[in-house]
């Protein structure tokens, strides 16, 4: 149940990354990485009896600090990864950007709050108009019969589930633009001179002709495959001209991320 | 009241039978009162019933009335005075709401700055699922079903009611201060930075590297589109 | 607050006081606000209480206000100003809604199918809060208190009224047509299941549950009892 979590002191893994690092580490430039990811995890352990999905959130963040944190302690490596590298500065980046946002909705929700409390000592009148004018009032009743009745009741009692489908596990929309990018880079090369209708012809899903344009907007950003489009809403026609698709795949190095 | 009058500038006796007449209706709501339904009812101008309420309001106030005339969602309403609040309390019993927690004010905060929003677009914004917080502020009715996202899922798009705006005494929406009022400041954002800085002299001298050796980077940029934050 | 009551014996900041306290409690009042009540609510007298009241209902008349204060059956309360009658009865005729929303033709269902019925239970089924719809519902003189809950809290127990069986032509309630055959099929015990896994959650977050529902659809009843509400 993420509810216990909530009435405990976090509410999720950014708040928790906010709290410590903002209340905790006062002193601006004393701040430690090291005991920030430490007591990271001392909460998460304290936390062991939660639900699978907010563990795993806190897990998410936790790896990525741990990974700083390892980074930091290593000496300077000459055959460390520049992609690795260049990846973890992305996910430190994107770690300060969802921390921003978690403050800023943070300290919006506390105008909320001083609203609802001077709302709070205020009762609105609710009388309503007096009987001596509800006669003039339109019957709200006509056309309305006994089955109308049973069907809005049985219509109250039948259960509204709700949709259990939840997008924020569906993190294929990020994730396939770079499956997208291997099917192109096995498709295009050798296929010659194609139209993107034609390559998307067999998708289903708006979704998936996007996410194919995005891979496509990709490999055009790398140089990868020439594109043209003779006039607006003609047909967008595309040639590779990227070479050995293997050393395209290579130099790609498409990041993933489903946060 | 007996004095009628046909004076059509702005004597003082006209703006009387208007104010006596906006009083009549207002308290005869069980709503805040539109203002545009008001104008039409008195047979004004918007303008002119927005001049009236606010005299009224403030003579009110003048007279140190344990009511007030305020304008909420759109309308106007009576209330209680906030100075009475400890007598309309012993007597108020249903209808009294108790205190959201801080968990459905930020999910609050996240519907009204963002809505229409997805579960699964607060939660990516929160870190954690909010399928509970989201259930209680429908049913407490601060946030209901406005659409449906027309992308794969149709995923349940929300948004703040009505019953919202009066439970904050908000007017509309609008009046909430601008997102970007919120923005943490530099030095907190500088904090942020740094305590997450994994090395401080090598973010220095990885940058410039990082444009001729690895194009690798701007791949990423489909991806931050996608999650940064847009506030 | 400089104006004070031209009553001679009381204290003048006293009974200001007073009189915004006796305005707010009245002002928010569903009903006439019964006069030892008030005087307890106020804490004074009732003596005192009328005096005030009366004082207030001649002020308001001075001033030429849209409203009154009057005594009804053994209380006080605000209403409209006989003068101001024919904005009243437009604002009756035009400015609220002709027909039941879906919201308010269910909850008079569940209420004429589950009479006696509290708020809470009616807002458990529908699974939002029904506050406003029930109080329409009244208004208009569909459904009414038909007692007091025994257990704690008391709630108000609502029923259909008369004037509802003479709309539909109706001797009894009884007369409704029959739910017995009434059996959610098979997708719906499935979304039902399904229901009931999202409801333990919410359970941390409602009341006790109250569990005297009918019992004419058992499964279904177990949601409810879950979903208790928190209005």
């Amino acid at each position: 149940m993420s509810y216990t979590v909530e009435t405990e002191v976090f509410q999720g893994p950014f708040d928790l990354l906010l709290h410590l690092i903002l209340t905790e580490e006062l002193e601006l430039y004393d701040v430690s990485l090291s005991s920030i990811v430490d007591r990271y995890l001392v909460e998460l352990d304290r936390m062991q009896h939660t639900d699978l999905n907010v563990a795993t959130e806190f897990l998410l963040i936790a790896a990525t600090l741990v990974e700083l944190k390892a980074r930091r302690l290593l000496p300077d490596d000459d055959a460390f990864d520049l992609d690795d590298e260049l990846a973890l500065f992305e996910e430190r980046d994107l770690l300060l950007a969802r921390l921003v946002e978690c403050k800023t909705f943070k300290d919006a929700a506390s105008v909320l709050r001083q609203h609802s409390e001077v709302a709070r000592q205020t009762y609105p009148r609710v009388a309503g108009v007096e009987e001596a004018f509800m006669h003039a009032a339109p019957d709200m009743l006509e056309g309305i019969d006994t089955q109308d009745l049973k069907s809005a009741f049985i219509r109250a009692k039948t259960p509204r589930p709700e949709p259990v489908l939840d997008l924020y596990h569906l993190s294929a929309v990020t994730a396939s633009v770079d499956d997208a990018v291997r099917e192109l880079v096995e498709e295009l090369p050798g296929a010659g001179l194609v139209r993107f209708r034609d390559i998307t012809a067999s998708l289903v899903d708006r979704i998936e002709i996007v996410v194919r344009f995005l891979a496509l907007l990709e490999l055009f950003k790398q140089g990868l495959v020439d594109v043209t489009q003779a006039r607006a809403f003609g047909d967008i026609e595309l040639v590779w001209i990227g070479g050995n698709p293997e050393e395209a795949l290579h130099a790609l190095a498409i990041d993933r991320y489903d946060g | 009241m007996t004095q009628h009058t046909t004076d059509n500038d702005n004597s003082a006796e006209f703006s009387h039978d208007l104010r006596a007449a906006v009083e009549a209706v207002v308290m005869v709501s069980e709503h805040p009162v539109d203002v545009r339904l008001l104008a039409q009812l008195v047979e004004t101008s918007v303008e002119t019933v927005e001049m009236v309420c606010a005299g009224l309001a403030a003579e009110y106030a003048q007279q140190g009335r344990g009511f007030q005339l305020v304008r909420v969602a759109g309308g106007y309403r009576f209330q209680s005075h906030p100075d009475q609040a400890a007598y309309v309390e012993r007597f108020v019993i249903e209808g009294q709401s108790s205190r959201l927690s801080a968990a459905a004010l930020e999910t609050l905060a996240i519907v009204a700055y963002k809505q229409p929003i997805s579960r699964a677009q607060i939660a990516a914004i929160r870190g954690v699922s909010v399928d509970a917080v989201v259930r209680t502020l429908t049913h407490r009715g601060y946030i209901e079903e406005v659409s449906r996202d027309p992308g794969p899922g149709q995923a349940v798009m929300y948004g703040t009611s009505r019953l919202f705006l009066e439970k904050m005494g908000l007017d509309s929406v609008s009046d909430l201060p601008d997102l970007g009022d919120f923005v943490p400041d530099p030095t907190i954002v500088e904090a942020l930075e740094q305590g997450l800085r994994f090395d401080a002299s090598e973010v220095i001298d990885a940058q410039p590297a990082q444009d001729e050796d690895a194009p690798a980077a701007p791949v990423i940029d489909l991806r931050d589109s996608a999650n940064s934050p847009s506030v």
